[in-house]
């Protein structure tokens, strides 16, 4: 709907109000991801697998859930859905900084953690949208994963459930054309991984990832089919990863230069500056306004982390069990007792 | 106890006036536990292959369906991974999952879902979600059954903090510790002892009734050697007691129900009084949950102990066909040879 | 090609001979099917799972391949493609009447062993095709699965990696509509699940399973592209399973008496025998010759393996590793002397 | 034994002239093996995420493509499953496959394709069928890795009969294990330690040279206690032996090198000397292979025992983030206190 230029071909199926929105968490998402690999290369961050590139399409997608009534199930790369879906900021700030404590996810957000078994969650979204329909719950379950995880096992048995059972759910599938140095053309030979939902009697689309109208668009259709009870959708968002892997890796190793300036030509937030510049809801003056108050935003996030209490060596031993063993009782005093 | 082994059809799980209440088989019990607590809790439900209609391959599910309708009786497709997986999500959904995979052995192919997620999903999330599900599962040799279909591979759960693991070896259990898996807000493995399903049965308190986890249950008491076990071999343990009885050898069996979490106070408890045990499991020797036992007792009663601990075990084998599984399982006779060596010692 | 009455359309694909090599094959399975459950009944044999009905989707299908050229990976409801692909009568008895030594496959035989974790020798198919490309070896691989089986993760895996790798494999997917009592309309929502082989990158095709010559024909179809270098085909057979699941099986209790009626009007069989006697290749008297044989054969291998010396405890230490560790060495030495 | 731990880059693995062999990092070690049996016989391949063109996630397989070609080094679709069954498949074409998961962790998600499948080939056909597989991995933690990434799941293996597990702790058991591993008729499992990969440095014999499987290493002398581990730990019982020293404590390490087998001979040797013994893992401590280790050494010099033996292992709770894992993980300090004890026993 939007092409390189920012040129629209027929009506937005947003709103001004959710342009300046999804503008405005794009731009939070990249200074994130700047932020955050300067703390990597500074040591106090662990790694880090930036957004970079991939914003239309997790934010399109994000934008067409309701977080008071849908479910959002993430892989691991889809922070700014995370939190426009209600996780603070400085949560995620918290995870990446070490303090697991801090980066739970808080109460009555409709939100599971990171998943960092590729693939794992697909299960997990697919019986949790199962339980909205068995409890008659109006909302629906979205979850993000890559075109790396749709190889896994995990992808065809929890869509193939899902189909069965016919539950509301939304399987956002992200292919930004890598799994750390696969291409996506080595992770299987199907022109088109959409395709494969009609295997498990549901429809797929394809869109354009890096198009975040289309992926709004797409992503709200199949939002209101599974509302109106018609079961899952796949869609597939075709985007490239424009940076590293994560913090450890070096994509010049396997990846030509000429690709990603292709990419970078692509690139989806450029799109919605001159659309909403050309719309008169955007200028450069806005965008230094806005950038200053992200700066801020992020460099609170930061310092609220920084003077958090590091959880120590009895925090392991919360949330095992509901309750602790009297072997674990054991260990847990021991620990403790080391530590100091 | 009631170890009788009548091989009586079993009968629809539904409470008898009060007075006559017959024996259960462990089948039974298992069985009166779904529909009890699926009748107290509607969010409880059952889902797993041919559990609906069929009522299971073993039937234990027979009826539910009927009573509970198709929405909480649910046949999945074929595809272990997903049924835990799917479990995980109905359980953050608010529901009760009762998962069965059809034998234990084909957890092999949810074991990612398992440890990895089930198991850890309190932990990641900081206590925001936790993963209320039982899987329950068959398994256990001695009846001839496929390749698979045997397995006894409950040690390895034991490596993947964040489960319980149960194994009832008596009617009363199966349904004291399934009731008790079933509102443990944490994921907890059930393994049945298939081949005890319809061959022991013994009484079964009526309604509400649970076992709490981590509590051995000492089922025979001798003061020459204890036999330690779970699940079917207890069976083999008694009989070996009997056995043993007749030479003038008075052998204690323990049955310890539950191994994550371990009755450590209990196990060491019944050590103490003879110095001598022997520990019995139907898994391969090396790596079993035997070892477990025996090094937190050498741990806990080293100076208690008289003899080194023997273990009666499965061979480091592949689970043989059924027609030699007698040269490969523990049996009574080795059990037997295996506790005359430790009192002598 | 064939229809009920066993009236064709077209011509045949396959010779006269091998008409009548797969009649008798055909006639060969259901008199094993016979054998092996009155064993069972007697408690001579452990657990069997009959071919009845299938036939035509098991042994048209065999009937493509060359056994001095290809490779057959089974599942567990195959036995008269692998007799075909050049098992032993005898060693397919010993199978069940639990002599595992005797009924090891044949060195030169190019079968693997049945498979009874479902689903899981999808991978090892791939492999093996896999290899068969590397090594510049002519030959495909054939693997069959139910339709229960096509749910599993090993499915989507072994299928992508075979897209992925253009390997030289055939997937005969038998669907004969039950996984023990789960029907095919509750394994998947989908319509049809040749489909799915466009998620992989190759094609797919839903055959009469019911149909001997198509299904033949289908095969060779896929034989020759993957010979030709074209890669994996996948091929749904639909079909029926007439009999129970396995002998420890009442489909009386999950499915209806019209069902299995309308099935036996499908009888896959029957079709042969009266397209074989319209073309003068068959006759009653020829069929009561033919059933004498079979019998013999079958009475031949019965006893052939009732003959032999039973494995003792020795026989569970054979084959665990090429050689056995001291450990191993003293568990066999005691579980000898305990069974002696 | 070379424990320097300069971080040079590591350098390509082609022999150096003769005499100026330099020491080799772990990850060299493995390099090197690899680039030598694939030289040596062509149907060796390797096949995995990401190991070719990037050369794996650690670059363990660098160079490889480029030397061998895309058919022998082959970067695979994301799906473990299907890569180590996809294995067995390829050995039974007549290839010697060396399959990498990227992470131990992650052979969760291959489980029903290692123990069920890869594990028992042998034993199911008869023997007609071997699966001359190995599949590499790396594990433990030590180097704040996310979740999955340090797993040290290996005990789980033990209970599969058919596979041997093997760990080196040194570069020269790294070049000497792997290259037994992939010439082994049978499969193997490798297990690599991320956290020594470029730490640990030390000689390693150019050209052909194996390493047996069961047959550990006593890596120190010492006649007051033998410390027993496998892997990494192994390093910590080093740096624990060093300080025991200063307060005239002599410790012995003894390096297991391999699970399966278990050199049951060489573990009872080294444990008779002094009657002590503590063994280390990374593994939970419940159900970890410490457990087999103390369950054999009371089966089997029971007599020689002079105090239990303790375990110093990870704590029974999921692997915490890194930021936090050196209180979850067993530490020199620890293995120190825990050696002191046994000795006052
Ligand atoms: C089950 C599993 N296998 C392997 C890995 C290692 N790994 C981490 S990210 C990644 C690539 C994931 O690719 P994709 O699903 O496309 O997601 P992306 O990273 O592109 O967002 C891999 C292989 C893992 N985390 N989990
Ligand atoms: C991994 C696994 N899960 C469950 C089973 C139990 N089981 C044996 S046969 C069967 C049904 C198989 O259905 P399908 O693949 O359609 O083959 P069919 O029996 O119809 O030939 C099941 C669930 C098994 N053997 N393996
Ligand atoms: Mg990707
Ligand atoms: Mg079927």
């Amino acid at each position: 709907m939007l092409d390189v230029e920012g040129r629209i071909s027929g009506s937005s199926p947003m709103s001004r109000g959710q342009v300046l929105e999804a503008l405005r968490l794009m731009l939070l998402s990249r200074a994130v991801d700047d932020r955050l690999i300067k703390l990597q290369r500074m040591g106090r961050v662990g790694v880090y697998g930036p957004v970079h590139g991939q914003e239309a399409a997790v934010i399109g997608s994000a934008m067409a859930l309701d977080p008071q009534r849908d479910w959002m199930v993430p892989a691991s790369r889809e922070h700014p859905a995370m939190l426009r879906h209600g996780l603070p900021l400085k949560n995620m700030f918290a995870t990446y900084m070490g303090n697991f404590e801090a980066a739970a996810i808080p109460d009555g957000v409709r939100l599971l953690p990171r998943q960092q078994s590729i693939g794992a969650q697909l299960p997990h979204a697919a019986g949790l949208a199962w339980a909205l329909k068995l409890r008659q719950v109006r909302g629906v379950v979205a979850v993000y994963f890559g075109e790396g995880a749709s190889s896994e096992g995990d992808f065809h048995e929890a869509s193939n459930l899902a189909g069965v059972m016919r539950v509301p759910l939304v399987m956002l599938l992200i292919n930004n054309h890598y799994a750390i140095s696969t291409p996506a053309s080595r992770q299987s030979a199907a022109p088109s991984l959409a395709r494969r939902a009609e295997g498990y009697g549901f429809p797929g689309f394809e869109v354009d990832g890096n198009d975040l109208l289309a992926v709004y668009a797409t992503t709200l259709e199949a939002v209101n089919r599974a509302l109106a009870g018609e079961g899952p959708t796949l869609i597939e968002c075709r985007t490239y990863r424009m940076g590293f892997h994560n913090t450890s890796d070096n994509p010049k190793e396997y990846r030509e230069p000429s690709e990603v300036a292709e990419a970078e030509r692509r690139d989806p937030i450029e799109r919605v500056r001159r659309y909403a510049t050309a719309e008169g809801l955007w200028s450069t003056e806005q965008e230094a306004t806005t950038m200053d108050e992200i700066r801020a935003e992020i460099d609170a996030a930061q310092a609220q982390v920084e003077e958090l209490p590091r959880p120590g060596a009895a925090s392991i031993f919360k949330h095992v069990y509901a309750s602790l063993s009297p072997r674990l009782e054991q260990q847990r005093a021991e620990a403790i007792d080391e530590s100091t | 106890m009631g170890n009788s082994t009548s091989k009586s059809a079993d009968s629809t799980a539904v409470s008898p006036p009060a007075g006559e209440r017959p024996e259960l088989s462990i089948l039974e019990a298992i069985r009166e536990a779904l529909f009890e607590e699926m009748g107290r809790d509607e969010r409880v439900m059952v889902l797993g292959m041919d559990v609906g209609r069929l009522g299971g391959v073993f039937r234990v599910t027979r009826g539910l369906m009927e009573r509970y309708g198709p929405d909480r009786v649910v046949d999945t497709p074929l595809a272990e991974a997903s049924i835990v997986g799917a479990s995980l999500g109905l359980a953050i959904g608010g529901m009760v999952p009762v998962a069965e995979i059809q034998f234990l052995g084909f957890t092999h192919q949810a074991f990612h879902q398992i440890g990895p997620q089930l198991a850890r999903y309190r932990f990641r999330s900081r206590g925001r979600f936790n993963a209320q599900v039982t899987i329950r599962a068959p398994f256990g040799g001695g009846v001839r059954t496929p390749e698979f279909h045997p397995d006894a591979i409950e040690a390895q759960f034991s490596q993947a903090p964040g489960v319980k693991v149960v194994c009832p070896a008596f009617p009363d259990d199966a349904k004291g510790l399934l009731l008790e898996a079933i509102r443990d807000p944490d994921p907890v493995l059930y393994l049945e002892p298939q081949r005890l399903y319809r061959s022991i049965r013994g009484p079964v308190p009526a309604g509400d009734h649970t076992v709490p986890f981590g509590s051995s249950r000492l089922v025979r008491d001798g003061k020459d050697v204890v036999l330690i076990a779970w699940s079917a071999a207890v069976h083999l343990c008694l009989a070996a007691a009997d056995q043993l009885a007749l030479d003038g050898v008075e052998a204690a069996v323990l049955d310890l129900r539950s191994i994550v979490p371990l009755d450590v106070e209990g196990l060491v408890a019944a050590v103490q009084k003879s110095g001598k045990a022997v520990v019995v499991h139907e898994a391969p020797l090396t790596g079993g949950f035997g070892a477990e036992v025996i090094a937190t007792i050498q741990q806990e009663a080293f100076g208690s102990l008289d003899a080194p601990i023997r273990r009666v075990a499965a061979r480091d084998t592949p689970y043989p066909p059924g027609s030699l599984e007698d040269h490969y399982l523990p049996s009574v006779r080795r059990i037997v040879a295996a506790a005359r060596e430790t009192v002598a010692y």
